[in-house]
């Protein structure tokens, strides 16, 4: 009797364990699972590359979110810096597409320096420093362009948007190709292993002699930068820029993909192939409720609902205090 | 900076210089009595010497809204009116509201209001009336007593261009096949009444089309695109796409390319709005037909205000006619759309 | 004697540590109860058990023979236990009067809360404790120190039938340990029991009257304290054999101060701040350890942050090894071989959700990677060799620090200051919650240091310690040097009379 | 309990002992309160600087504008400004609890649309049910934010983010994909309450005063606003220090969903109809506001006064953007993003931390 009480117990934290690190990779498997036994066409080649060219850009946002939560803050801004760069994109590409990719990164940094230096230096709160470029950054990218949406004529950037290499399409590498490389740099650089203590315990990482600012400044521009490959990838795609609906909301799907992967908001922790996953589990429901034709009423509950659950599953059992 | 385009193509919409509206329902008429100075009570004013409010709904972000915008400002140019106030509402409709009673207090003696929604305008509209200042309503009507609490409304009849759009699906697919709706944003009068004039219709006259997907596509291109992207993949064999907005239907063709299909040949593809890029697509036959929806209410409106304050009487219902966009026109006309 | 609380066959688990087992604990009323055992033992766990912020895995709890479970500290509190618990955890926003009363503040008829009243009473309740702070000020303005001594009054304000301190003198001074003793002497008295935990053997028998020693989570011994001589104590907590502990002395320091020579590590001079520090001076050379006397507020800490770059300066140089240093930044005095152990190992010192491993490296990153890459070998070579050095007691390096035991947590955050091998060591409270038999490790460790020709600057509240540690003495009031002694002079009498004398 | 006795302690404390407080440790002691109360009257000075930076700012932009507007400064430009902020008020309080203790709503907009559609819907039972029946239903979201953050521990981003979207779904089904607006009749109790005024000024605008004043008095001189603080402030503290933690914070999500609902219910009937497209955006507004008005985002403190400030700032600028009356619709939101950054830069720097 008294032999088999701590083992449960012990099995069901084990459990309990397991859901929390791999709840996201679950509900990934079970749609999956769900769609290819129930969903009309949905097993084809061509329906299965769609999901992953939507996905992309949001994987590569949220790349970007899943460091600023590393670093227990969160960016607003994304979805208006997107809509920068896609403003900015035609307004160069008479110059070349090096040109164009070139100044909308840039741009893209720009809007994360503003946002490090307020969060950083300035010591504002990230939610309230960057929502100010969330309501101002679309705006300033319309008006750039006034309130036009130009059509995308140069051939590189409409190849790069359609083409595919080993048949798949080059923006999905792309995306694979920059959640590699953001999980590298936070697992194994100085940086990366610095940002996590930073979100950790800020005043504690400080007194260890760590570059706060600096660490902070970099995570946002990051940040940034990936929002502006999203947004030209977006255009790309779109074959146009359409900066007053490219990237709308784009900042809570990233969120919820970062959350939804298990990354806590409370910083300190980073999880890159979480976020891809969890990033995957939105498109998959939003796909799943277009497939199936249902109304937005119903379409925006059951995502509500499975957003709970995926949480849920995951969510962390402290023993109590301390 | 030096465009892609630097004769920006499509650039110049917002210019007043395209097609006039064109009334359809004649002053009188349907409409019954008409309104006149007296009857609404409000004081006799020379435009050259007043203060005008124009109050938009939604951003500037989009070719209907900017060439819409531009138009009043143009024309109160063109006419010398003293000061034209424009405030923007960013589609808050509380925002709307304060816009309104805002100008009120600026000093405006008369108004031009977009309204974001048909009902919920009540307070600001209220405002106006205790100070008697007459407010006409563009492009959207709202449930309130014309004559009363507005003075007449301008505009399209959205169910109407639902209906001729459907009219145009079945021509295009002669009378037989699957239709994708692509809809507006959802709670937005506009989509609800050119889904209503479309799906009647169709229901109505042409039994062998059938509706098989209505999805919400925000009035937006890149959403156009992704949500017509799910489609194609979930029902490859659809022959028709009706978008609610041109936007959509835009970003509807990228997505039915990418798809291997032909618009124009494998699927046909109707819309409304004739801003000038969809046009040129009826021109290059990738779209079947497009209902104009025409934004430029800026002579409309001072000619109705002009009437007005020279004592004539306004009809509660001044309807535009709503241009078809064909090959057979679209080529011809492409010039003047926005 | 009937208990009023009683643990029986209580054991806890956590992931890769069994806590406690099959342990049994009765309190009695009237009496104080000493808990004793080293770094990680299991006390503190078995007061969260007790206390219902754990719960057990198996075993029982009676309350007055009565079986009990606590859902949650709440319950607890409502049953009449009311505990200290190790780390301050107070509200530092809140004023100090608000959280002595936090969920039982008085109230006037209407319900509301009486803050007059409220404030009254707080200031008469710390000042019978010798705290005399302005009850309306945030109590994170308080020093440590201060702040321990608010914990104590709202544990004792409570009407309890047993009163739980964990580690309660840690951060005070002799004085405010006196009015703790008085506090705890009133209560035994009233029929309370007081279970008491403290590393400070003195202390205990001074106070207790029996004591039950832990070791590695289970209880080792039970029974009155008078009848076990402090080595045999001493030997129980450690599982060593006698002779090997009546070996080592009261403190590891070897009194000998070593002749320190050569040019100064460190030269801060005219450090000044509002309010808290006025044109501090302090010289230290290599090998030499300087202690920093003070009563509670002197501004030890604060000399040891300014120092350190961790709290800008209004005036005031620091020169380390001959090359000055800019102030109030950190990384500039790390880089310049000034590292701090800060004085609050929870806010300040630990990264709780990081590995033992990424604690020891975090300073010393950048040294342990090339072009901004972590090298995990130089990374593991570090980390074995101040595990095995400072004697870390964790499930291994991959253990989080938050799991640790307040003792091991403080070996962590050494081994990360030693990893970037810094010229001068600011040790704030080096050997607070630390087991008699870790302080003699870290002592020894300190000496070791200084003999390898570190400047160390020692910061303690116990007088013993400075004493015996430093070579010389730098005393401390209100901010400004009162004294300064050297070799001989170093003695508690000395250090008292210059903590006595009016500065004036 | 009765006062250290001067040699008692002092003797016992160590073989030496330190100084009995009576004679030499007392000038130490002494110093210490001195320099203690000192630093109090700084920190006071800087408290009441820091509170209040929502106050001078307020001040500054409503100086500036009355000189350069002439239409600003008016009694009746004045009462738009104040019922206009009035429904967005209701929501930032419930908001400003919310994130004092560390938490943060975003689903107050859609919760807002969905109570003004709710008080359409139950108009046809009368204006009580216009007011019960959203109230019910926002309250029960409110309830599930609190239930799933306070007992369940998700973390309230990610919860009211799904109750978001979960709220303007319902709001969804029960207006047939938003197609149906109903309309509140002008002559209905409700309505009158919404579009009346008393002293010049809207009912609504008397109700804010009154709930700002309940809310500052909870927040200050109750219990609950305490423990309030004290979980924004250290969650495990508060917990250790014996509070129902779990309670208060779903307690405070439920607060902020009934509000949320009152406000979109009142101004529904201030517009006459139960509108579907109303309350987007509004969580961002709110959380602006609140910490425009001086609250922490990381909770622990905060003022409901400071909140109000914040609302009303808001409000101004799009009055003063209105008042310059040609600026294009992107250039106001750059305006006002701009103006943005500028409030926040000056409420840091006025709020200032003392230490590192
Ligand atoms: N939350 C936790 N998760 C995992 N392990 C824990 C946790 N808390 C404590 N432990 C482990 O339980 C053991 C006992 O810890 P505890 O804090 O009770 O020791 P202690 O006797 O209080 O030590 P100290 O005297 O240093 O405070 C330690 O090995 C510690 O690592
Ligand atoms: N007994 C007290 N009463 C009121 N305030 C105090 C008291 N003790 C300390 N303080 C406050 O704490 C502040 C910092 O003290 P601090 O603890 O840093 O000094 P210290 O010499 O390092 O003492 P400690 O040993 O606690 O570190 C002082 O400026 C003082 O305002
Ligand atoms: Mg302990
Ligand atoms: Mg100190």
């Amino acid at each position: 009797m008294t032999e088999t009480v701590p083992r449960r117990s012990v099995d069901r934290a084990a459990t309990r364990r397991w859901l929390r690190d791999n709840g996201v990779h679950l509900a990934v498997a079970v749609l999956l699972l769900y769609n290819l036994l129930f969903t009309a066409n949905f097993a084809t080649v061509s329906n299965l590359t769609t999901q992953l060219v939507q996905v992309a850009p949001v994987i590569i946002v949220a790349l970007g979110m899943a460091m600023v939560i590393g670093t227990e803050g969160v960016d607003l801004s994304v979805g208006s810096v997107m809509a920068i760069a896609a403003a900015l994109l035609p307004l160069y590409l008479g110059y070349g597409i090096v040109a164009g990719v070139v100044v909308a990164l840039a741009a893209g940094a720009a809007c994360g320096l503003l946002n490090g230096v307020l969060v950083g230096v300035v010591r504002i709160q990230p939610i309230v420093a960057t929502l100010a470029l969330l309501v101002g950054g679309r705006g300033l990218a319309i008006v750039l362009v006034d309130g036009q949406i130009k059509d995308i004529r140069n051939d590189t950037l409409l190849e790069f948007g359609s083409a595919k290499a080993l048949g798949i399409p080059l923006v999905v590498w792309l995306a694979a190709l920059l959640a590699v490389a953001v999980g590298l740099l936070v697992r194994r650089t100085t940086y990366g292993r610095q940002l996590v203590a930073i979100g950790d315990n800020r005043s504690a990482s400080a007194l260890a002699g760590l570059p706060v600012r600096r660490v902070l400044i970099v995570t946002y521009v990051l940040s940034g930068v990936l929002a502006a490959v999203a947004g030209i990838v977006a255009t790309a795609r779109l074959t146009a820029s359409d900066p007053s609906s490219i990237g709308n909301l784009y900042e809570l799907s990233a969120i919820t993909a970062v959350v939804v992967g298990g990354t806590a908001l409370t910083g300190g922790r980073v999880r890159i192939l979480g976020t891809v996953m969890g990033a995957l589990l939105i498109q998959l429901i939003r796909a799943t409720l277009i497939k199936n034709d249902l109304p937005d009423s119903i379409a925006q509950i059951v995502q509500a609902a499975i957003i709970v659950l995926a949480v849920y599953a995951q969510r962390e059992r402290r023993a109590g205090a301390s | 900076a030096r465009s892609e385009d630097s004769d920006t193509g499509g650039g110049t919409g917002a210019g007043s210089g395209g097609g006039e509206q064109v009334v359809a329902t004649p002053s009188g008429g349907a409409a019954g009595p008409g309104c006149t100075l007296e009857a609404y009570g409000a004081p006799k004013l020379d435009l050259k010497t007043a203060v005008i409010g124009f109050s938009q709904s939604e951003k500037e972000a989009n070719p209907f809204r900017i060439a819409e915008t531009q138009s009043m400002r143009d024309e109160a140019a063109k006419l010398g009116v003293k000061k034209l106030l424009v405030t923007n509402a960013n589609s808050q409709l509380s925002k709307q509201i304060s816009d309104i009673q805002d100008m009120i207090n600026q000093g405006a003696q008369a108004l031009v209001v977009a309204p974001l929604n048909s009902d919920g305008l009540e307070p600001a509209l209220n405002a106006a009336k205790a100070k008697k200042i007459p407010v006409l309503t563009i492009d959207r009507k709202i449930n309130a007593k014309a004559c009363d609490t507005y003075l007449a409304f301008l505009g399209s009849n959205f169910v109407e261009q639902g209906k001729q759009a459907a009219q145009q699906m079945a021509k295009a697919l002669d009378g037989k096949g699957k239709v994708a709706i692509l809809l507006g944003s959802s709670g937005n009068n506009v989509t609800t009444d050119r889904t209503k004039g479309f799906v009647d219709e169709i229901e109505a006259n042409s039994p062998d089309i059938e509706i098989v997907a209505q999805q919400t596509g925000d009035f937006a291109r890149d959403k156009g695109q992704s949500v017509m992207e799910q489609i194609i993949a979930a029902q490859p064999d659809i022959t028709g796409v009706y978008a609610e907005n041109d936007e959509m239907a835009l970003g509807a063709l990228v997505a039915l390319k990418s798809a291997g299909k032909k618009p124009g040949e494998d699927v046909q593809v109707v819309s409304i709005d004739g801003t000038r890029n969809a046009v040129q697509k009826v021109v290059d036959g990738e779209i079947y037909a497009v209902v104009e929806s025409n934004p430029r209410f800026g002579p409309l409106s001072f000619k109705t205000l002009t009437d007005f304050y020279a004592g004539t009487s306004i009809p509660a219902d001044v309807i535009i006619s709503d241009k078809l966009y064909t090959k057979d026109n679209a080529a011809a006309e492409v010039g003047s759309a926005y | 004697m009937e208990a009023v609380l009683e643990a029986r066959g209580t054991g806890k688990r956590f992931p890769g540590v069994v806590a406690l087992s099959g342990v049994d604990l009765a309190l009695r009323p009237g009496e104080v109860h000493a808990l004793v055992g080293e770094n990680g033992a299991g006390k503190s766990t078995l007061i969260k058990v007790l206390t219902g912020v754990y719960q057990p895995d198996d075993g029982t709890l009676l309350l007055g023979g009565e079986p009990v479970r606590f859902g949650r500290p709440l319950d607890a509190q409502a049953a009449g236990i009311s505990t200290i618990y190790q780390e301050v955890n107070l509200v530092p926003l809140l004023s100090v009067a608000r959280n002595l009363f936090l969920g039982r503040e008085p109230r006037t008829r209407l319900g509301l809360i009486d803050t007059r009243a409220m404030d009254a009473r707080a200031a008469e309740l710390l000042g019978s404790l010798g705290v005399h702070a302005d009850v309306r000020r945030p109590l994170r303005t308080l020093g440590l120190g201060t702040q321990q001594m608010v914990a104590v009054a709202r544990a004792v304000a409570a009407e309890a039938r047993v009163v739980v301190m964990d580690e309660p003198t840690s951060s005070l001074e002799p004085r405010e340990v006196a009015t703790l003793f008085d506090v705890v002497g009133r209560l035994r008295s009233q029929g309370i029991a007081v279970l008491y935990v403290s590393h400070r053997l003195d202390e205990l028998y001074r106070i207790c009257d029996r004591v039950t020693v832990l070791r590695d989570g289970r209880v080792v011994h039970t029974g009155p304290l008078a009848e076990l001589p402090r080595l045999r104590l001493v030997a129980a907590m450690l599982g060593r054999d006698l002779d090997e502990v009546r070996r080592e002395g009261s403190t590891r320091f070897d009194g000998a101060s070593s002749v320190a020579s050569g040019a100064p590590v460190l030269e801060a001079t005219g450090l000044a701040r509002r309010h808290v520090l006025d044109g501090v001076s302090l010289t230290v050379r290599p090998g030499e350890i300087v202690g920093l006397g003070g009563l509670l507020g002197a501004g030890r800490s604060e000399t040891a942050r300014a120092i350190a770059g961790a709290m800008a300066v209004d005036a005031g140089t620091v020169t380390v090894a001959g090359r000055p240093v800019r102030t109030g930044s950190v990384p500039a005095a790390m880089a310049a071989g000034v590292v701090m152990l800060p004085e609050d190992r929870k806010a300040d010192g630990i990264v709780p959700g990081l590995s033992v491993r990424e604690n020891i490296a975090l300073a010393a990153l950048p040294t342990l990677s090339r072009a901004g890459i972590v090298s995990r070998a130089r990374q593991d070579a570090i980390v074995d060799r101040f595990v095995t050095r400072l004697r870390i007691k964790a499930s291994g390096p991959d253990q989080k620090v938050g799991e640790l035991s307040g003792g091991n947590q403080q070996k962590v955050l050494l081994a990360r200051l030693l990893a970037r091998n810094p010229k001068l060591l600011l040790l704030d409270e080096p050997t607070r919650g630390i087991d008699i038999g870790a302080k003699a490790e870290v002592q020894g460790l300190i000496d070791e240091l200084a003999a390898e020709g570190l400047g160390v600057v020692l910061i303690s509240s116990e007088f013993e310690e400075v004493v015996e540690g430093s070579d010389s003495v730098v005393v401390l009031r209100d901010g400004r040097v009162v004294a300064t002694l050297h070799g001989a002079e170093v003695t508690e009498d000395a250090l008292i009379s210059a903590l006595a004398a009016d500065g004036d | 309990m009765t006062p250290v006795s001067p040699t008692g302690p002092a003797g016992s404390a160590s073989p030496a002992g330190p100084p009995s407080p009576a004679s030499p440790t007392g000038p130490a002691a002494a110093g210490a309160v001195t320099a203690v109360t000192a630093v109090t009257r700084r920190e006071r000075a800087a408290g009441i600087v820091q509170r209040s930076g929502a106050y001078l700012v307020l001040a500054l932009v409503v100086l500036v504008a009355s000189l350069a507007f002439d239409s600003f400064a008016t009694t009746g430009n004045a009462r738009n400004i104040a019922i206009q902020s009035s429904f967005l008020a209701i929501v930032a309080l419930g908001m400003t609890f919310v994130i004092i203790s560390g938490g943060i709503d975003l689903s107050v907009g859609s919760v807002f649309a969905l109570g003004g559609v709710l008080a359409a819907y139950g108009m046809r039972w009368g204006s009580l049910a216009a007011v019960l029946l959203p109230l019910a239903v926002c309250g029960a979201i409110g309830l599930l934010n609190g239930v799933l953050v306070g007992y369940g521990r998700l973390a309230p981003f990610i919860v009211t983010l799904a109750t978001l979207l979960g709220a303007r779904g319902l709001l969804l089904v029960i207006t047939d994909e938003g197609s149906i607006t109903r309309v509140m009749p002008a002559d209905s109790l409700l309505v009158r309450l919404a579009q009346g005024s008393v002293l010049g000024l809207g009912w609504p605008v008397w109700i804010v005063v009154v709930l700002f004043a309940l809310g500052a008095v909870v927040l200050n001189r109750t219990r609950t606003g305490q423990s309030v603080l004290a979980i924004g402030a250290s969650r495990d503290a508060a917990l250790l220090m014996g509070l129902p933690v779990a309670r208060r914070t779903t307690l405070l999500y439920l607060a902020s969903g009934l509000l949320a609902g009152l406000a979109g219910a009142l101004a529904a009937a201030y517009s006459g109809s139960g509108v579907t497209i109303v309350g987007v955006g509004l969580e961002l507004d709110a959380i602006a506001a609140v910490v425009i008005g001086g609250t922490l985002l990381t909770g622990g403190a905060g003022t409901i006064g400071g909140t109000l400030c914040g609302v009303l700032l808001l409000r101004v600028i799009q009055n003063v953007i209105n008042q310059i009356g040609t600026l294009g619709s992107s250039y106001q939101s750059v305006v006002s993003g701009a103006f943005l950054v500028v409030v926040v830069v000056i409420q840091a720097y006025l709020s200032r931390e003392q230490r590192l």
